[in-house]
């Protein structure tokens, strides 16, 4: 199996705190797998360094074919990262948003509209700057500009967060179809479901590396018993 | 790279035309320092007309720290400079979008600032070939040292206090010189040939070309 | 919409203001004498003093109107549009108040502009009042734009009994206090006087006319944006139903899309 | 039934936008209520009316007996909110963090470490600074200043986000333990599960007001005939 | 509410002791505006000697302007500043707080930068009496001043630029007091009766009174 994402053995230090430490990583085309672990344990550290924004200090990294430790910036355009923060111009309405990371991506600029609709950011959504939309609406605006673009390898940090059900069944069912056309998904969550988006494979971080790998379905099991008693008592 | 840099001024110029922030705020700050610096060298009336074009280059420095540290400022909201690194936008494109978007403005600013001058110090206006050259080229210096300074600084918390740090003494040149330029200009001693004038272009040319190289790598550092 | 009988008035206001600007001119420019030091200049000293005079009272005006707004129980977003509108006015008469001072500076001094207390603190108003301008200019809340503008205001206005003090505090080129005096007697006589003080009075009305003219245009402002108020706030309410209606036509499926209990 | 939350007819306009658009809600002593609702429907908004951060246009409001219209800033001490920004200063640590919020409230500040060791911020965490935190830990610094403060009304809008499937147990079993002691909750939340924080009520907000509000039991039937289909085809 | 001044102002002397902004950042400025002053200016050796209380008091202004831009910034990171009032923090005490942690770092930089006004253009220094209240007074009341303002400008999406349009012109009276007592204290002159120094008490107390009434409106605004 051709691979599109390969970590082996990265160790990535961010503000002189190592915050991969040694991360060993396969991934091929139409997989979606489901990043999982305690906060800090380093997902988002993990999803920047694929994304090509965070310098590897050790370590051979390879992208979409593209060797990133010496060529960081080769295979940006080709991933797409909906993450913590959506990169948004705050003075810019929604479509010019979305109209700029096509332009700037050299993406076909037609697609915006429709990307847009299918979020369901129309009529005085589409003309309303940013700065003033709610948490979930400025997701669906980036969102929408990474619809739009269509990357080939995604990475999802947390796209749940702050959507409603409507808009998380649109991006499940659309990056179902773009898996089904080959696309590749990291997707990191905390959610105990995620709708329709059924991850073929769940990756468990610890301490800056991979600690455990395996399918959906040991996984499950795995998870329910690592889960800690209540400690409820504690702060009344 | 053109290409990018159109986009990125483009988009720059659209927000500034939104926020008016050069135009409702920068300008009048301007002339505000033009104000206060009447205050504090108020001697002998001579004495302000004698230096007027050292003020003048004075409030455009402080003016254009204000104008880069804003250009910067956009991109860090929202982290959407990360959005350019993913997008795959040129390095230089970005370089040279952000500095024709604040040369667009400070070139502005300049033009009504000139008239402020006159008409609070008195000043004389003369020489127009040269005073425009020299503005012209000392402007864009200023807009390519801004940007990169102030690209360096972004990475930093405090930000707003390290551009002015960093920015200043490297501009110093540009003040020296585009005083001088003016000085000339004024006095009608001297033409396009003006030492000072190559200075600036020197200076323009040298930091355009260094903003193009380095850039990307402080994008990407 | 205003009553009738508002711009009624704002119509008289108008054309007595015309009327005594133009008894002014005809006195200030024909009737009286040129001065035996100053010669024909002598006769700016029929609209500079007054265009300054009516800037105090324009800012006064902001002054009362910011109290009135920042003080709960009378807050109402008209005196708000007041202030708002007579700082405006006050702008415009500063302007002229240097624009005619400087006219009259350079015959008089040889200089257009010089750095004497009364004015750089004139010039300091000048700017304060940009800056409240500049204030009220950026997109916010319309109380809260309110609040820090009236704020803003206030405090500017400590600038004008300085600059109304500033020939007495400090050694000035400019003119001392000679109609507005502490004595409260003018120094200049007959139908110089006389004339002044017409000047004062017609420009007083100018000033009158011009705010009222531009409080009508602001409070219209105010009361289509209520109407759109009100507008977008029906608006949202049917925002579920649209919302409904929206996944209700894609799916083209009664059976299943019944509205959540409303 | 004494009411701990009384909004009757409330608009709120912000920024020229009417954000809320004549609100009625009553809550009363524990209860949990689950606000539901599309994005910009007006939860965020609704919540930090509670909180007298949003001056009340139109309509009378009463929070924990004090009227909000007339003085917004009596009830806030008493009132806790967790939201999408958590209020942290960035230079400082998490300790000093939660130090600061208990002296800011004159809260009892030996609460401290017993509240951060519950959330899992001891040792390194503890004295490091919240900027090089990642968003779960943010949170958790956030999370550990709010029990501590012990507030009558808890405003949690979406409290879950980004926290690890731990620290949701936590939240959800110490808030269930409060609300057991009285406290009122209004949560607003995304996600079809909340773990073992079970909703008394669920209310619906749609276009600034409420649109819909009920027992758990019918609230679920509701939801369920709402889902909208999948929409993948549109935006391939 | 002194309990509360207390606690913001021990929070951003905190802030400031482990970010150093001012240390690091905000006194280099001043320096280099104390240089570029000179650049500027240099026409013959006695004229800087001449203008130095009024460029050591530009030079203050100036980082007055970034000091209070800090003090607001640190509370907007994160919407701190919304956590502070449903934390039920007393108006009066977020301003008196805030006032005395600019002051204590303002006053800090005025001392160092004395000793460079001293240095870099040969000044003299006396009258210390009339010099140390003056300065005291004036710092105050810059700081009472800055922190009011910029606080009204917080609101809007381009503070940065908005500070400066806003307090420049409400502190050039501080400007040019403060300019005015230094050359009386220089040239020894007068005493602690000074009128320029009676203009910097009314200055201070004014805008704290007026600080005090009108923060707590402006943050609830
Ligand atoms: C740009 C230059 C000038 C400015 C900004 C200026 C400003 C003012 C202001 C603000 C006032 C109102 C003072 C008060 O009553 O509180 C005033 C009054 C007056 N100005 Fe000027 N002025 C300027 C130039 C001149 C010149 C050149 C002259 C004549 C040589 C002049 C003569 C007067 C006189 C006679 C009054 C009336 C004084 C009184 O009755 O109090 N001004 N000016
Ligand atoms: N100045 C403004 N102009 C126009 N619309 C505005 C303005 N301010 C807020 N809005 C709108 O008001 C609504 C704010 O809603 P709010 O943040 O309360 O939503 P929410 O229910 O919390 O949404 P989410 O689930 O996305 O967090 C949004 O629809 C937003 O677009
Ligand atoms: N400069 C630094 N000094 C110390 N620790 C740091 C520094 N920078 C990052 N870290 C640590 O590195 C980790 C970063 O993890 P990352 O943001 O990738 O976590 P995550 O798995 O995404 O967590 P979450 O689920 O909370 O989003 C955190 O534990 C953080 O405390
Ligand atoms: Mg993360
Ligand atoms: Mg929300």
């Amino acid at each position: 199996m051709q691979s599109l994402v390969s970590f082996k053995n990265v160790i990535v230090v961010s503000g002189n705190f190592p915050v991969l430490t040694g991360l060993d990583f396969e991934a091929g085309p139409g997989e979606i797998v489901l990043v999982t672990g305690r906060n800090g344990a380093g997902k988002t550290s993990f999803l920047r360094a694929v994304a090509g924004l965070l310098r590897i200090t050790r370590g051979s990294a390879r992208v979409l074919g593209v060797d990133i430790v010496a060529n960081p910036g080769d295979a940006r355009h080709r991933v797409g990262l909906l993450g913590h923060e959506s990169f948004l111009y705050e003075d810019l309405t929604a479509r010019e948003n979305v109209n700029f990371v096509l332009k700037a991506t050299r993406s076909d600029p037609s697609g915006a509209d429709s990307a847009m609709a299918s979020v369901g950011l129309a009529g005085r959504l589409a003309d309303l700057r940013v700065v003033k939309m709610s948490a979930g609406q400025r997701k669906k605006v980036a969102l929408a500009a990474l619809l739009a673009r269509n990357p080939e390898l995604w990475l999802l940090d947390e796209p749940h967060a702050s959507l409603d059900s409507w808009t998380r069944e649109v991006l499940d069912s659309t990056v179902n179809a773009k898996v089904a056309a080959g696309a590749t998904v990291l997707l990191v969550s905390h959610e105990a479901q995620h709708g329709s988006l059924v991850p073929t494979r769940v990756v468990e971080v610890g301490g800056g590396k991979i600690v455990g790998d395996s399918l959906l379905s040991e996984a499950i099991v795995a998870e329910e018993t690592v889960k800690p008693k209540q400690e409820s008592g504690h702060v009344a | 790279m053109w290409r990018d840099a159109r986009l990125i001024a483009a988009k720059d110029l659209k927000i500034e035309l939104r926020t008016k922030v050069t135009a409702n705020q920068i300008l009048p700050f301007a002339f505000v320092v033009l104000i206060v610096f009447a205050f504090a060298l108020d001697t002998s009336p001579g004495t302000l007309q004698k230096v007027a074009p050292g003020l003048f280059w004075l409030a455009v420095l402080f003016s254009s720290i204000l104008s880069v540290e804003r250009t910067v400022a956009i991109e860090l909201d929202d982290n959407a400079g990360d959005g350019l690194l993913v997008y795959g936008v040129d390095h230089g494109g970005i370089f040279l979008g952000k500095v024709v978007a604040v040369f667009v403005q400070l070139f502005l600013l300049e033009v009504l600032l000139l008239l402020g001058v006159v008409v609070l110090y008195g000043s004389k206006v003369g020489g127009w070939p040269l005073m425009l050259a020299s503005t012209f080229f000392a402007t864009l210096g200023l807009s390519a040292a801004g940007v990169t300074y102030s690209q360096l600084a972004s990475a930093s918390r405090a930000k707003q206090t390290l551009v002015p740090l960093l920015f200043v003494p490297v501009a110093s040149p540009v003040l020296l010189a585009g005083t001088k330029a003016w000085q000339d200009a004024l006095s009608g001693t001297s033409s396009i040939g003006d030492p000072w004038l190559r200075l600036l272009i020197v200076f323009a040319v040298v930091y355009l070309a260094l903003g193009a190289i380095f850039f990307g790598s402080i994008l990407e550092g | 919409m205003e009553s009738n009988g508002y711009r009624w008035t704002r119509k008289l206001v108008g054309s007595l203001s015309l009327i005594l600007v133009a008894a002014t001119v005809v006195l200030g420019l024909w009737i009286t004498p040129p001065d035996v030091v100053q010669g024909q200049l002598v006769r700016l000293i029929y609209v500079h003093p007054p265009v300054a005079w009516v800037a105090y009272l324009a800012y006064g005006v902001t002054s009362i109107a910011s109290v009135l707004y920042l003080w709960k129980r009378t807050r109402n977003i008209k005196w708000d549009l007041l202030a708002a509108s007579s700082a405006e006015v006050g702008v415009v008469f500063t302007g002229l108040t240097l624009v005619t001072g400087s006219i009259w500076g350079k015959p008089a001094w040889g200089v257009w502009w010089t750095w004497d207390a009364r004015l750089t603190t004139t010039a300091l108003l000048f700017v304060l009042y940009l800056g409240y301008l500049a204030l009220r200019s950026v997109p916010a809340d319309s109380h809260q734009r309110a609040v820090r503008s009236a704020i803003a205001g206030l405090i500017a206005f400590i600038d004008v009994p300085i600059v109304h003090q500033s020939v007495v505090w400090w050694r000035t080129l400019h003119q001392s206090a000679t109609v507005l005096n502490p004595s409260l007697s003018p120094k200049i006589h007959g139908e110089m006087a006389m004339t002044l003080l017409l000047g004062f009075i017609s420009f007083t009305f100018v000033y009158a006319w011009m705010l009222m003219h531009r409080y009508e245009i602001a409070s219209m402002q105010q009361q289509v944006l209520d109407a759109e108020l009100e507008q977008m706030i029906q608006e949202r309410q049917r925002e579920p139903e649209l919302e409904f209606q929206r996944v209700h036509v894609k799916d083209g499926n009664d059976q299943i899309n019944q509205p959540s209990k409303v």
